[in-house]
């Protein structure tokens, strides 16, 4: 559930305007320093990645709930920190044309499963290089991973919408008046205003932070059980048929064998 | 509905709005983006709904289809919508009509054009490398995208999985993503040796619009 | 004989309305026969055999396999027939060869004691044994080829399909895995359905040919001795006849006459010396 | 003559320790001459096209392409030399026909129009003029492997290397790629390096013939008439004799004797009017 699956015109302009102009900077940043170390080779790892991510979605799973794979952990653990921004980038657009995500948080939502990504990866470099334990190390850095994208969900969303009653055009006037009085509001009139707003408070539409909350965990929850299993299955099958996938993680392992024996 | 039925459509699919210009398209698309996103009107946005629901009567292309595929992002839609207090019904149409707009012009949009052309458009202003990125992505679907069919009609051929094994039926699955995404690096990699065997000059590959 | 599958004329429109029309006469398959399905590539055949195994349902038409749709009720069937598709590489699952293998009686919820013990005895019987903990990856095109039809065959099914088991196999290996394919069935007693594009082969197999053509009607059917002497029909069907064949036909077009149409090397000696 | 390609005995230790070893005799490429390697699945035709390509270096020996070391100096070759590898569809680009026949020339920097023009003309050459603006996933697979061909030869390269060009086609498309190859091969006078394991088609096309075994031991040598009638030496490969050597061997031992050895169904009605 990491995905933010909100459809386009719920955030508000400045919000999903800011997601682009953040992934964009770190595009043009990513983009020049991988022309200066030469990794132009990679495009083809990062787009059959973006491919994998798109396809595995329409893996059925056999549980009661319509739950898709995402894979960005493991897109994270293949294509490293940062370059899974542009895997992930590429299947979030290719997804906007199927109506499956809008198309204004594309740079939120890169941002949002990007971080993902990275978080994976290092924690699973962490867990994997102390414990040497593969199904454990996938399945907690996974686990770790959707939790606090989950809450940075929640954070956006939150920022985006909780004077959400600017959202239709009868509301906006009120609690422009709304705010008004409370600005001016002084102690005589902080009795007549309390019963006022709380009258208010009763009609108002409002973002309720804790029932998304508690939709998303739910949700969430079977999610990331689900999610994080899988990629501890995948990482282990990758491990045992074809571990030079994860060499980089083997050697940082064997470094710290030697350390540890050394000391 | 799957990518490559999708793009099957795109290409040859023989509507007039197949022959609509490519940029033509986007540019409206921009347009009823940027109407849904503004707008705040219930009526004028129900107005626009309308029209794109006739477009979508006439036009051509399968409907139901479309339709399905437009009613998707309706899922999310109302899982934010459950989350505000006393919501009133002229809010929650205003969300649902510009949902609606956004994703039927988009279903509408990808069912007469193929990937193809949209990335040769937008590959004007993107960095080279997203322009590889995107055509290569593009190709990578549909050389793996069978790999995956063939996988999953054998899990079904061999008694498939169920879901009163939980987590035996999740390590099969995990196997089989496991294997897929095995193959398909193996793919990238001969694909890559392939393109340097060509002569690729770490350029964009795709001719620009 | 009891007939495992009966398709009487059917058609399919694919989403593309591309259309694959089978008719002509009926396409039956008897207990213990082995049929092969032969036509050039994009003819038709895997269109025939997916609608066997029910992964299709005919625009018109009828098909009972084992006397039920296979589309509707596929899981009352599945246990009885054993599959072998055309890219065997995308077919093998698990890491290793015995855990591929094992795959099946686990899913059809044998135990893991009495999924091993089944395993390991088919494997045996195809002489691999030595590949049991071999990962499935490494193996040779010929190697996973027999993996594969170890797993398809580890549960004794009564019918075995295989599409196109040969593309990509250097001829011994053709020979041998066909010689395994032969053998198994008459230890097993199995029907047999074939799909190949491979006109040489196919004498070495089957007790019945079906001609596909690229026009997409199911028409000819016969013995291979029948069938590979059609010398039009062939070419209708835009196949070349084997070379042995091919050699008769310029022996006898140069005035030679031969009482037999011989289809092999052995044969084709035999009528020479005559 | 011209040497195009010059190896002497040579190693390639795989990662994994599989050890190529590829000697025996040098193995040759002259200007205008086109080469098979024939040998079984797994023997070592793709590690030796492999280093021709300068994919990999060997652990020891030497290889000379155009007279540079591929392995360091491919860049200096690359234009010369024209590629279709066994999957043809991991080295079509696309998105189109038009585009991925393109990609060379712009990559090489000819202009978008004169890229244009090359790609019309070679297209037209090969008669597929009509596929042009087709999404390479939609072919068939015959069509992709002449895309990929056009593709391959759209510089007019001096050799061209085609690794296991036939694998997966039926005979009626191994015959008409085989006819092309002939063709464009005679019109442009390129060398022409092909790795198969198809002893029924080598004889088509190639003049001369390499052997590989699976002990990975390059050794045999000589013109496709006299490879195809050494019978122990096939067997030593793991290779089985064509159709029409086979029926030769036979009929030998049979006690006939016959003054050719045909290796093709016209020499063989030939020799047997005899």
């Amino acid at each position: 559930m990491s995905h933010i699956h909100i459809p386009d015109g719920i955030l508000p302009l400045w919000l999903w305007v800011l997601g682009y102009i953040l992934i964009g900077i770190f595009f043009i940043i990513e983009a020049f320093y991988i022309k200066k170390s030469q990794k132009q080779a990679k495009f083809s790892l990062i787009s059959i990645m973006a491919a994998l991510m798109l396809l595995t979605m329409s893996i059925p799973i056999p549980f009661p709930v319509p739950y898709h794979i995402n894979l960005s952990v493991l897109t994270g653990i293949i294509l490293g920190p940062t370059l899974a921004f542009f895997a992930i980038f590429t299947s979030n657009l290719l997804l906007v044309f199927i109506a499956h995500g809008g198309i204004t948080v594309i740079g939120l939502n890169t941002l949002v499963i990007g971080i993902e990504a990275s978080l994976g990866y290092y924690a699973f470099k962490f867990l994997y290089k102390k414990t040497d334990k593969i199904f454990f190390s996938a399945f907690t850095a996974t686990f770790f991973a959707l939790i606090i994208s989950t809450f940075l969900t929640i954070g956006i969303v939150y920022a985006g919408t909780h004077n959400f009653s600017t959202f239709s055009n009868s509301h906006c006037s009120s609690k422009g008046v709304h705010q008004e009085k409370l600005s001016v509001h002084n102690e005589k009139h902080l009795d007549n205003e309390q019963i006022e707003q709380q009258k208010h408070n009763k009609t108002e539409e409002k973002f309720n932070i804790k029932r998304f909350l508690s939709l998303m965990f739910i949700f969430g929850l079977i999610g990331w059980i689900l999610e994080s299993s899988l990629t501890g299955f995948i990482v282990s099958y990758i491990k045992r048929v074809k571990p030079d996938i994860l060499h980089k993680f083997e050697k940082e392992k064997d470094i710290e064998k030697i350390k540890n024996e050394n000391s | 509905m799957k990518i490559a039925d999708l793009d099957y459509y795109a290409t040859f699919g023989n509507t007039f709005l197949h022959k609509v210009p490519v940029k033509l398209k986007l540019f409206d698309i921009a347009i009823i983006l940027i109407s849904a996103l503004f707008i705040k009107n219930i009526y004028t946005l129900g107005v626009i709904y309308a029209f794109l629901l006739l477009i979508l009567m006439f036009s051509g292309i399968p409907r139901l289809k479309t339709f399905k595929i437009s009613l998707y992002p309706l899922i999310f839609a109302s899982l934010f919508l459950f989350s505000v207090n006393n919501l009133t019904l002229p809010t929650a149409l205003n969300l649902i009509f510009k949902v609606l707009c956004i994703s039927t012009s988009f279903a509408i949009l990808i069912l007469t054009t193929s990937y193809i052309q949209i990335f040769k458009a937008m590959s004007g202003f993107l960095p080279d490398i997203m322009v590889n990125i995107l055509f290569n992505t593009y190709r990578s679907l549909f050389i793996i995208n069978n790999t995956l069919d063939n996988l999953l009609t054998t899990v079904r051929l061999r008694g498939g999985v169920s879901i009163f094994r939980p987590v035996y039926s999740l390590k099969t699955i995990g196997n089989l993503v496991g294997f897929f995404v095995i193959k398909s690096i193996e793919t990238s990699e001969k694909m890559y040796e392939g393109l340097k065997l060509r002569g690729y000059s770490d350029k964009v590959f795709c001719s620009r619009d | 004989m009891e007939k495992i599958i009966e398709i009487s004329c059917f058609e399919h429109v694919y989403p593309d309305k591309t259309k694959i029309e089978l008719c002509g006469i009926e396409f039956i398959v008897c207990k213990g026969e082995k049929v092969a399905l032969l036509g050039p590539s994009g003819g038709g055949k895997t269109t025939l055999i997916k609608h066997v195994l029910g992964l299709l349902t005919p625009s018109h038409g009828e098909i009972r396999v084992f006397g039920v749709d296979p589309y509707k009720e596929y899981n009352k069937i599945k246990k009885r027939i054993g599959v072998v598709l055309q890219n065997v590489d995308e077919q093998l699952i698990g890491p290793t060869v015995l855990e591929d293998v094992m795959f099946s009686p686990l899913n059809y919820g044998h135990s893991q004691e009495e999924s091993k013990e089944m395993a390991l005895k088919i494997l045996e019987q195809f002489g691999i044994s030595d590949l049991k903990d071999k990962i499935i990856h490494y193996l040779s095109g010929g190697e996973k080829r027999k993996v594969a039809l170890a797993g398809a065959l580890v549960l004794h099914p009564e019918l075995l399909v295989l599409d196109e088991p040969f593309s990509g196999l250097d001829i011994r290996s053709e020979k041998e895995f066909i010689n395994l394919i032969n053998q198994i069935c008459e230890e097993m007693r199995i029907s047999v359905v074939i799909s190949t594009h491979n006109v040489e082969l196919v004498s070495e197999f089957a007790d019945t040919m079906y001609l596909i053509s690229s026009k997409n009607r199911l028409s000819t059917k016969g013995s291979p001795r029948e069938v590979l002497y059609m010398d039009e029909e062939l070419k209708n069907y835009s196949l070349e006849e084997p070379t042995i064949v091919k050699l008769f036909h310029s022996l006898k077009n140069e005035g030679f006459s031969f009482e037999t149409n011989p289809i092999n090397v052995e044969e084709a000696v035999e009528a020479l010396k005559k």
